[in-house]
């Protein structure tokens, strides 16, 4: 082990910081789940991190990257979480749907999609749930009809992240029509605004839409909108949530620049400061610390040759669990103060605690709940009997 | 020593509660909400119609008469159904308040449904509804004050729970000193313990019914071709919920009935236990509700929200959850413990 | 609700007070576990207790008891507690069987075995559980023949609790041999001497042998040693873990009064006790109040004429919870010393902290799992789904 | 930057653990704590032939010349193994602390399998195995000592773990000064730190440990006809545990890979996380070993016991809890924090 960056990790690190020191808007960007207009605004930052070439600094050059490796990629999102620049949204994209396409797209596809997703050009949502299939992802319903050299879509999709502004969306659908549970899927892209397409917003428990349901009825798209074979969407799909609870979903640093913001609260009471609420700020410190040492290690090891698996499941309940104990305590902190929203006149540091909060509730439940990512754990990692 | 909830107890509790049931629907929240409001003006003349608003009031001044843990029981009931209207608040302080200092005329037309007075307190500092009120009731750490509405300057403080519209109070020239000094200050620590106790009542009426639903919810969806309430993860979330309001109940009913004597500090520390258990059962149960409900409590689809927003509103007024676990620590250090100081009173 | 005692409830305190303070040992006891002589002790004091007529204040003057009510007999409790009066050796008698025979028993065996276990004559081990039938008490095996006017039993018996010294025993054997899971289980009383038993130490945790393995080999007792009709003996059996887990198995007092000296091993910390220690001391000492609250409650509505349900269940998961976490902060408080023994010279503080911590791991495992609890709460309080 | 065990690191683990495997199983630790003693001369000589107790000696001074990071592994499969020799403070503490202060006989003696120096600290006062040691190597707080174990006074302070023979040591007329003032301070605190890391290592074992055993036991045991590690709560308790060790183990590895300069405020930092996270995981992990064992878990039939009676002791030695969370709140008041800040090293 060597836990000191070398002479170059530095200087990259010191470039990022002047770049983002120099760019980052100096007001934060109104929020892309709650009007066009922010989502808009955050598709301009998306435009200019790409002229910096910040889009996904560990794809190639080719598609918009610059070829880093994973420690490098680490070091980008700690000085782009530290500079408080923008929340990524276009993040369905860069950090689920890239990935996928880097390993199971044709070449066609790498090309026609992933620099139009750097740039933010597409801005991507995901379409995998259905009511009647949400924990269990295998009873998807929705159909995607071959017809010549088209797919014909149909089906009713609910928790579509993004999906009330963004432009494509890659969905799960049954191309064998006798099939069930897992076998028979296929993984096709569609565009949002394509005929037949629906959506409908979700109002989510802060007020704002950051998911849609979608209605698609007979909506067409080319058959080379497939990703991988006819067949192959339950595996890719499989792989993809690989990358969600891996690495990529949640940011280490994304914790840290919370327990800073948190100890900085915490210090604004002096000694007010309760002993208990202190030993509970130091203890959501050293979860963002634990949750970043691990992903380094993590990165390491994949640089080294190694493979995700299913411990992947461990980040999951460990940064869902720590991002709720982190703002209650701030909400703890903060006494009366905590039900108001952060424009109240009255409450000068409520900051987003209250909105953090709220959005922390699911952290347990998306992109697999806590309890099936336990299933996890127990069956595929410990080796307990399936029944 | 009889720790039953007497007939008379439970009938008050069960009339409420089916008043509540017709006429307080999450339904009707959502239309109340909707247009920006946060009372329903026929639902609180119900209210009024049943004396509900005077029932701490002696029934010489034309109120109900009755005690706190008369009234608990409907108090529990109040925060399961989120009552956006102060019933709590002017029923449990404003109104005996105006009653002891003397103030019969205004608590006649409150009683009458003929004026609404808001509340703000140290622990409560901003008053809900000020803006459609026709008065301020003031309590400072040492100073009463009734403030007429046109007097006072109001700041909106925009909050989590839609139906709850808060604003900081400053008083005019024209309020009115109620009280000053020892009065002041007596008259504000009351106030401070029967807040604390109501809202622990609200919150448990919270956590149970967040339970309800979720076992409900739990019963009707189906994942992998079972209910999810057959999955034995979710049984013992809401099992351990269970756990908590089931030790959480005993000691609210206890706190209730001592509560005639806020100054005494065994009140004082089973209240404080209350507030703190009470709203632990909320808060873990309402997270524990919306884990049950997936991303449909995520959502302002199903009703979840309403009750983790309420919570979280209830969990900080009227003391802090660090505030009463000290309080309850500092009892441990100066009273008498052991098993013979359970029912112990002062005096 | 009226929460204070009658002057007669005062005065009955005050009996009890007096008696205990009379009649206590000043030194405690030898372990009834551990040996012989800590057993026999034992037996002596519960005879002496009759003497004072305090074997069970609640059972009809007729079995050696005074007809007093549930409050009474909570007093009665806090003030042995209270005294730090020695553990009750014959509690598998006086709070499971005892309560059982009176709800089941014939006249006949009523007299024969209540006044017996009032004095302390018949000390009683009980004898459910197999090595197959764990929290799956259905899956007895241990066999009952009815061969004229006597039972023939055989089988292997584990965690039989007290039964290394104990004379008598309460055992669940299958009378029809052909019968499956609860049915045809009868509930049988045998002497723990009698031919054919063969009784094996278990080493628990702290070395102390409060279990033993029984070996019962063509062990035969007169057919009346039956309790109810023959194939009841799940239904009894069920009636029985209701007491354990309800009103008897932990009274309050005893974690008021650990909760006293909790307190006061904190206080004897002066200003080095940790905040968040502290915080723990008060949560223990709530979680012992609020169970006694409940457990007060609970009496009221049982003489108002309730009965106990599936809530019951609600108080084994809380009390065995309490128990470890008292203890727990107990441990942290002393630090380094808390892995020794009460009678290490450097440890004069450690009292009995390190055992009672050891004994609180059994309580979520004892009298039906707190996992079989839960699933009691959830399927019979909150009707939640079986399948 | 590589977060990654090398090669050579994993060999040397990967063989201590054979080795453990091999010679160090339950059931040999059964027979020994029949004998009444906790060391196993045997096994003790093969360790020595290894050169694992001077694994942190330079090699100049016979020793093998690893860091910290170079043997946290075998320091983990120590704890997994339950390993009752002194292995982890001699190669620690006791033969560096020698070899600083010149004791190069000792020294010599002790790599040689021909002498045992039994340790005492403030963090650690009771010495492990004192009555069978030919000296004992004393940290005061402002002086080192060693004492022939002929001169020392030692009491025999009963412990809960049947593997550690502890005794309060007073050291008599013969005892050597090694150090005092400020040098003593040093030597004394790098002791503590490196005494934290080494029980946050063998947490971190046992914690596994308790996990893969309790896994074993629940697919082998049925109740209702199944193996009750098919049952979803048991399932889900034991996944949590397994969190708690995932998230521990790279803190402890980043201490480990930090642990040269023990002086560096934030290496102690996060040697004090590691202690905090390793002992809880321990502590949760055992108690989750005896609910997964039932009855079992509650006997000394099982193994289960060892586990939580070791956890036990290295809970509280080289620093409470409290005391390391007290020290990791005081670099969040005093240190730089942020994101950039994971890997700082002062100076």
């Amino acid at each position: 082990m060597e836990l000191t960056y070398t002479d170059a990790q530095r200087a990259f690190r010191d470039e990022v910081r002047s770049w983002m020191r120099d760019n980052v808007p100096a007001t934060p960007l109104p929020s892309f789940d709650a009007s066009r207009e922010g989502f808009e605004a955050h598709r301009a930052w998306e435009a200019k991190l790409n002229e910096g070439r910040w889009g996904m600094v560990t794809w190639p050059d080719a598609y918009g990257g610059r070829g880093l490796d994973l420690i490098r990629w680490l070091i980008f999102e700690e000085e782009y979480y530290g500079a408080r620049a923008p929340l990524r949204v276009n993040q369905n994209g860069i950090f689920l749907l890239g990935p996928t396409l880097m390993e199971f797209g044709t070449e066609q596809q790498k090309a026609r999609y992933l620099p139009r997703m750097a740039t933010g050009e597409e801005i991507w949502a995901q379409a995998w749930s259905e009511p009647q299939a949400g924990s269990d992802l295998a009873a998807v319903r929705a159909k995607a009809r071959r017809e010549g050299d088209e797919y014909v879509l149909s089906g009713h999709k609910i928790w579509s992240s993004r999906a009330v502004y963004a432009d494509m969306a890659f969905g799960l659908f049954r191309t064998d029509p006798d099939s069930e549970r897992h076998h028979g899927l296929s993984l096709i892209l569609f565009p949002l605004d394509a005929p037949g397409v629906t959506r409908q917003a979700i109002h989510q428990i802060n007020g704002e839409h950051g998911f849609a349901e979608l209605f698609l009825d007979e909506v067409r798209v080319p058959a080379e909108n497939i990703l991988g074979a006819e067949g192959q969407g339950w595996k890719i799909c499989m792989a993809t949530a690989g990358f969600e609870r891996g690495l990529m979903l949640r940011s280490p640093a994304r914790y840290q620049v919370a327990v800073r913001a948190l100890v900085a609260l915490a210090q604004s009471r002096g000694d007010d400061l309760d002993p208990v609420l202190r030993a509970r700020v130091a203890e959501a410190a050293m979860g963002a610390e634990a949750y970043a040492l691990s992903i380094y290690s993590t990165a390491s090891r994949l640089m080294a040759g190694g493979r995700i698996g299913a411990e992947a499941s461990t980040n999951k309940i460990f940064w869902s669990e720590l991002d709720i104990a982190l703002h209650r305590t701030a909400l703890d902190i903060l006494g009366d103060r905590a039900e108001l929203h952060p424009g109240a006149s009255a409450a000068p540091d409520a900051g987003n605690w209250l909105d953090g909060y709220l959005f922390s509730l699911a952290g347990p439940i998306y992109a697999g709940t806590n309890e099936i990512q336990r299933n996890i754990i127990a069956e595929r990692m410990l080796g307990m009997p399936r029944k | 020593m009889q720790f039953v909830i007497t007939e008379e107890q439970q009938m008050m509790t069960d009339m409420v509660r089916e008043f509540l049931a017709a006429n307080c629907t999450t339904a009707e929240l959502r239309a109340l909400a909707e247009t920006g409001k946060s009372h329903d003006a026929a639902r609180w003349s119900a209210m009024v119609e049943l004396g509900l608003p005077g029932a701490l009031v002696g029934e010489e001044a034309g109120g109900l008469g009755l005690a706190p843990q008369d009234v608990i029981g409907l108090v529990t009931a109040a925060g399961a159904a989120l009552l956006p209207e102060p019933l709590i608040e002017t029923m449990g302080i404003t109104l005996p308040a105006l009653d002891q200092f003397g103030e019969a005329a205004l608590l006649a037309q409150v009683m009458a449904g003929e004026a609404q007075v808001a509340l703000s307190h140290p622990a409560a500092p901003f008053a809900e509804g000020a803006d459609s009120a026709d008065a301020i009731l003031i309590f400072e750490v040492d100073r009463v004050l009734l403030c007429p509405a046109g007097s006072a300057t109001i700041t909106p403080q925009p909050g989590v729970d839609p139906l709850r519209r808060l604003f900081a109070v400053t008083p005019g020239p024209d309020a009115q000193i109620l009280a000053e000094g020892e009065a002041a200050r007596a008259a504000t620590d009351h106030a401070q313990e029967i807040g604390a106790l109501f809202a622990a009542a609200q919150m448990l009426g919270i956590a149970q019914r967040a339970i309800d639903i979720s076992v409900a919810y739990a019963g009707e969806r189906t994942q992998f071709g079972k209910p999810i309430g057959s999955y034995q993860a979710l049984k013992h979330h809401l099992a351990s919920a269970q756990v908590a309001v089931e030790f959480a109940r005993p000691v609210l009913q206890a706190a209730s009935a001592m509560a005639a004597s806020t100054q005494d500090a065994y009140t004082r520390a089973r209240i404080s236990h209350a507030k703190y258990v009470c709203g632990r059962a909320a808060e873990t149960t309402a997270q524990t509700a919306i884990q049950v409900h997936g991303g449909m409590g995520y959502s302002q689809e199903a009703d979840v929200h309403f009750y983790i927003k309420r919570t979280l509103s209830l969990r900080n007024l009227w003391g802090t959850e660090t505030l009463h676990r000290n309080r309850y620590a500092a009892r441990l250090e100066t009273l008498a413990i052991g098993p013979d100081t359970l029912f112990n009173q002062e005096g």
